[in-house]
């Protein structure tokens, strides 16, 4: 038993970040007021004082020119890590990480690698309306040539980074933004890196399988802990890789409890879901008793109000109504 | 509102007056708006307009009811100038269905067809294109009319703004571009994101006539406002205008101000577009105490009507949450 | 039976367009290169002298800036097409798309629509490599407030740009680059608009649903009829509308075969393919008599040479074989 | 290649016939490249580079080994003038495995890490923020090295060419932006596109120095350039030259150029960088017509050997299909 420490996400990402930098000098980091404003989610606070302000980069609201420069930077020899405020801006960059990121190796007939990491705050949950609630990590998920994480706990926030700057591939790695303010065990000091290849079972059952990842783990966890108390014993697997999804540790669970429920922040149609439930049946078709239920967000712009946001994403109540579903209760 | 056809400003105390409650109007909902948020009656991100009120006062008095604005989340001002019932502004901070946009869009989405004010955009240079486009609508119709675009000196680094720059003159459109150059992108001062913070240049790299003005003094807004929208109406395309000013609060509610020193804020404060413009007109003998207060107490009313109106206004039905995503057409049974 | 004539898919692009401008003076066509050069794809060639270079509207290379004055035109009472020469550089311009056409509606409570039509090539097959060559069709299926069709067939070319020109929403339209020479019969002079929400039934069969849309058509139909040699009756169905899907369509059909193949040439993760087969276990769970294959494209930037680019994307054989897996043969 | 650390021309003979031979090099390959399109040998897209050999010839004179070059889809030129492998070039325009990206790209995605050659990028203007980071990798590296991008005048639209400019500028980095403006974009001829034809004008909007250069004249680019890289290596920032140039062919192979007349062409190719550059040093006395057959001999020679390279190349085994998507790393028992 190692001892541990209590940290909040965003200090988790702050404490990954300071580390990454002085591990490694070639370690940087880029974005819109991750400087002197200390990072829209304060991530980086308190970085520029002590790494100045050619390694804490403030840069123009430009996202696919400082995005595309932290491509270069990356096969220019530095370990980048870009941060773009959140996805919903990210559709400005679009065209440097899938048409340059994620083709280069390939394009080159594997000459040139791009060893850079992008960090992306996501998700909706604090009223901040259509065009600032976007879960698009399926799109990112979609396009070979990139990795994508998304840490859901504390843990996985402090341990991720490192690792994905050991990757030699872009990697995008989406925080939640309502995450940054929880807290969680983180172990000492010392043993920082975690593995981005497998799944984590956050809690073991035997009836129903709940997968999930990012931001929806909390309400899936919430729900499962309502549903034991119905007597329902569900397993959730926070996925932690969205790409590439851990076949293996989904395979297992739901061959063992026959049921699955998918939750996941994106919109229904075209979601990550959409592609889990198809894996499932694909690869575990003869030990489903009941179809794989998704609980996504209603097809809708996010609204507003927060009666209409809550209404609009997963919520524990529906995740439990699904799961009953599956068990025909 | 002004009929804009008029390209001199002309001072009368009647105008003055105007101008002044107009200013003082926003200053005053905007304070209300952060008490407010502190309540939790306002959520998500609010944006306060609170020292650069001039700006939108001064534009709007050059645009006629059938000219078009577009703005950014900062833009409840705006929408106070343009003449947005107060009321439903504040509804749609609560989020209420009585608001401008039915409670939907929230602070950074304030919209209003029958004063065509197309928002209330959240993208930083996201407005930017969607009013050359409505310009080049009013252009392809023949319509003589205007698009006003405001936005931030930030958005100057967008690979939008170039875009659309580059639009609007080509093609010789009638949009008038305001930059309203406060200084200041998030926590990003000017000369740290722009390798030449001189904006106006970008504008004559594009053969755009653009014009310097101080953003804090309303008169001068409305001077040079009237000079580039008699200029567009001519037919002879886009005019820029970068008006200087000043963001007196933090940038949004969760703004912690780690990048300018409060010395700073101060200086401007003292050059503030409502006390200046007050004591000019106070000096001038245009108009005496008594006058302002008269505008507070009329303001006072304003703002309490457009409060309770927020109050009161009902929550849309949790079961009409997918409502307005597509247009409802004939074959549903509703007229489009 | 009404009299047709035979149109190549680029003729019934440019007759449709034709026709749209005749009947309508609010329509105008915008791209780069759509006037002199005639378009990419020539499919507008010739009518910049018939219409002028004002409702023929050449751009600079913008796709940004002139995507969103579509949108901004189309509030301001026209009735725009805009053309982004490929799938390849919307990426360019999804923040329009996605941030502001489609939320435009919502976010104004209902106060303004946003009547505009893209159009895009899309597609491999043409040796056009890892960064022309890109099938995202599932990225924009993904977006509420966006509509999303794919005409497979000449006549669906000629048919429905008009009928997405009265949509009061954003229409995005893909048009498979493969496509624009192949010849096909269209309804004679008069008839031209064809809805955009059914899925058609290419070919009626009994033993297994082939769900496809846009360039893997020809594919699937080539496949069903070296199947129908081995005695196998396959149904193929052009989705047609990808956004929304006509789920009706495809369950009536799974219901009656038990067995689907979807054929999709986006990359498999993340695939519209997930998202149908999804739903098909969600909805038709208790009649399918073998999982849902997927035939989608191999996860690799498409490659070059031809060779490996055909092995990259869905081919007739690959078809076949999953065809006849879910028959267990 | 020439060190880059001179900053005059010397034009001695031996200068001169390296220049002449290299462009006479790269006219032959791509009338080589034209017919072997037609014989199907080579396949997609194909953007020749005739006409405009000045540009890239001229440019590589002033870069150095160690310095970066990120170019477009129109690069054979660029490639060859930076010393690639004609045959791996050829090969890869094959789509052989041999070719310089394993043929994975074809002709528009050369690359080559051992000449510094980023590509070959297919996105107009998606090459410029790729350069910028290169250089500022170099400036974080304190390598004293220059990254020259080369782009059409069609991409100075783009917002990713603005995003460009004014991060290099306002870092201060190495980059040697090379505009070849030969007047059109595919069919869209530059007035067309710009409300100022000026494209250094945008330059000067981000105060980054700018030269217009004949790119016709070898001797003019190659002075040019020299002049550029010396001042960038004094750590002074990027510089920008508008090449004047032209294409005497179609824009790819499928164009049918509607959009210029002949004459024009026709005019052009009067002017045209081999013609002038052959007969100007065949009046000076500098060359006679025996060193032009020369040329010709050794250039027909190295194509003819590109050629045969390309033919009996290798074509990648299918089972490698998904090879170069992600690097294999240590656990995947080889070496990244
Ligand atoms: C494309 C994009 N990038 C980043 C943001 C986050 N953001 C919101 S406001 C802002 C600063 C904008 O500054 P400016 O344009 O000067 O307007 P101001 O807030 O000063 O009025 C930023 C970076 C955004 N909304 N959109
Ligand atoms: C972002 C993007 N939009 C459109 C295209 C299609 N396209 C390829 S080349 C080209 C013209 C570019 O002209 P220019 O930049 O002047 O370079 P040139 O071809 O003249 O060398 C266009 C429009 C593209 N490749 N990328
Ligand atoms: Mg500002
Ligand atoms: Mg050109």
């Amino acid at each position: 038993m190692t001892a541990t420490r209590t940290l909040t996400y965003r200090e988790a990402i702050r404490e990954a970040l300071r580390e990454a930098m002085q591990r490694d000098e070639r370690v940087f980091l880029m974005g819109e007021d991750v400087g002197r404003y200390g990072g829209a989610y304060a991530c980086s606070k308190g970085l520029i004082e002590e790494f100045g302000e050619a390694r804490i980069r403030d840069t123009p609201l430009s996202e696919s020119g400082f995005t595309g420069a932290g491509i270069g930077a990356a096969l220019g020899g530095m370990r980048p890590i870009v941060e773009i405020m959140t996805v919903n801006f990210s559709l400005l960059a679009l065209d440097q990480i899938v048409n340059t990121a994620a083709t280069l190796r390939h394009m080159s007939g594997g000459q040139f690698s791009v060893p850079l990491v992008i960090r992306m705050a996501t998700g909706a949950g604090r009223q901040l309306a259509a065009q600032h609630s976007h879960s698009l990590e399926c799109w990112f998920a979609h396009v070979p040539g990139l990795r994508v994480v998304a840490p859901a706990t504390v843990a996985d926030a402090r341990g991720m980074l490192w690792t994905a700057l050991q990757d030699p591939d872009p990697v995008i790695m989406f925080e939640h933004a309502t995450l940054y303010n929880d807290e969680g065990e983180v172990a000492a000091e010392g043993q920082v890196s975690c593995d981005l290849d497998n799944a984590a079972i956050r809690r073991t059952g035997k009836d129903v399988s709940l997968i999930t990842y990012s931001g929806s783990l909390k309400k899936t966890l919430d729900a499962a802990q309502q549903l034991s108390e119905e007597g329902v014993d569900c397993e959730v697997i926070d996925l932690r890789s969205l790409r590439p999804l851990d076949d293996a540790t989904i395979m297992s669970s739901v061959s063992k409890t026959a049921r699955a429920v998918i939750v996941d922040e994106g919109w229904r149609s075209g979601s990550l879901a959409g592609e889990i439930s198809a894996r499932i049946q694909e690869q575990a078709f003869y030990s489903l008793d009941a179809p794989v239920e998704r609980v996504c967000s209603v097809e809708v712009p996010i609204p507003y109000p927060s009666h209409l946001e809550m209404a609009a994403t997963p919520q524990a109540e529906g995740i439990m109504a699904a799961v009953r579903k599956t068990l025909r209760k | 509102m002004a009929t804009g056809t008029d390209t001199k400003v002309h001072l009368v105390r009647e105008h003055a007056l105007d101008l002044l409650k107009q200013m003082v109007l926003i200053r005053r909902f905007e304070e209300k708006s952060a008490e407010l948020y502190s309540a939790e009656k306002i959520r998500g991100f609010l944006h306060l307009y609170i020292g650069e009120e001039a700006n939108a006062v001064g534009v709007m008095q050059a645009l006629g009811p059938d000219d078009a604005i577009v703005a950014t989340y900062r833009e409840h001002g705006h929408a106070l100038a343009r003449g947005l019932p107060p009321g439903e502004i504040m509804a749609e901070m609560y989020g209420k269905a009585s608001g401008s946009s039915r409670g939907r869009g929230g602070s950074m989405h304030i919209f209003d067809a029958r004063h065509r004010f197309y928002g209330g955009n959240a993208i930083v240079g996201g407005g930017l294109p969607l009013a050359v486009g409505l310009a080049l609508a009013d252009k392809m119709q023949d319509n003589n009319r205007v698009t006003c675009c405001f936005f931030g000196e930030g958005a100057a680094a967008e690979g939008e703004f170039h875009e659309s720059l580059n639009l609007a003159a080509l093609w010789n459109l009638p949009v008038l571009f305001i930059c309203e150059n406060n200084g200041y992108a998030m926590g990003t001062a000017l000369e740290r994101s722009e390798s030449n913070p001189d904006i106006s240049r970008h504008a004559e790299a594009y053969s755009i006539a653009s014009e310097d003005v101080d953003g804090m003094n309303v008169v001068d807004v409305e001077a040079a406002a009237r000079r580039a929208v008699a200029a567009i109406r001519t037919g002879n395309g886009p005019r820029f205008l970068e008006n200087k000013t000043y963001r007196f609060r933090a940038h949004s509610m969760f703004d912690a101000e780690l990048y300018r020193d409060k010395a700073e804020v101060e200086q401007w404060k003292k050059i503030g577009p409502v006390v200046r413009f007050t004591d000019w007109l106070v000096e001038s003998g245009m108009i005496r105490q008594a006058d302002m207060d008269t505008i507070e107490q009329e303001v006072e009313q304003i703002i309490g009507d457009a409060v309770t109106f927020a109050e009161q206004a009902p929550w849309e039905p949790v079961e009409d949450l997918t409502r307005d995503v597509m247009t409802p057409t004939a074959q549903d049974g509703v007229l489009s």
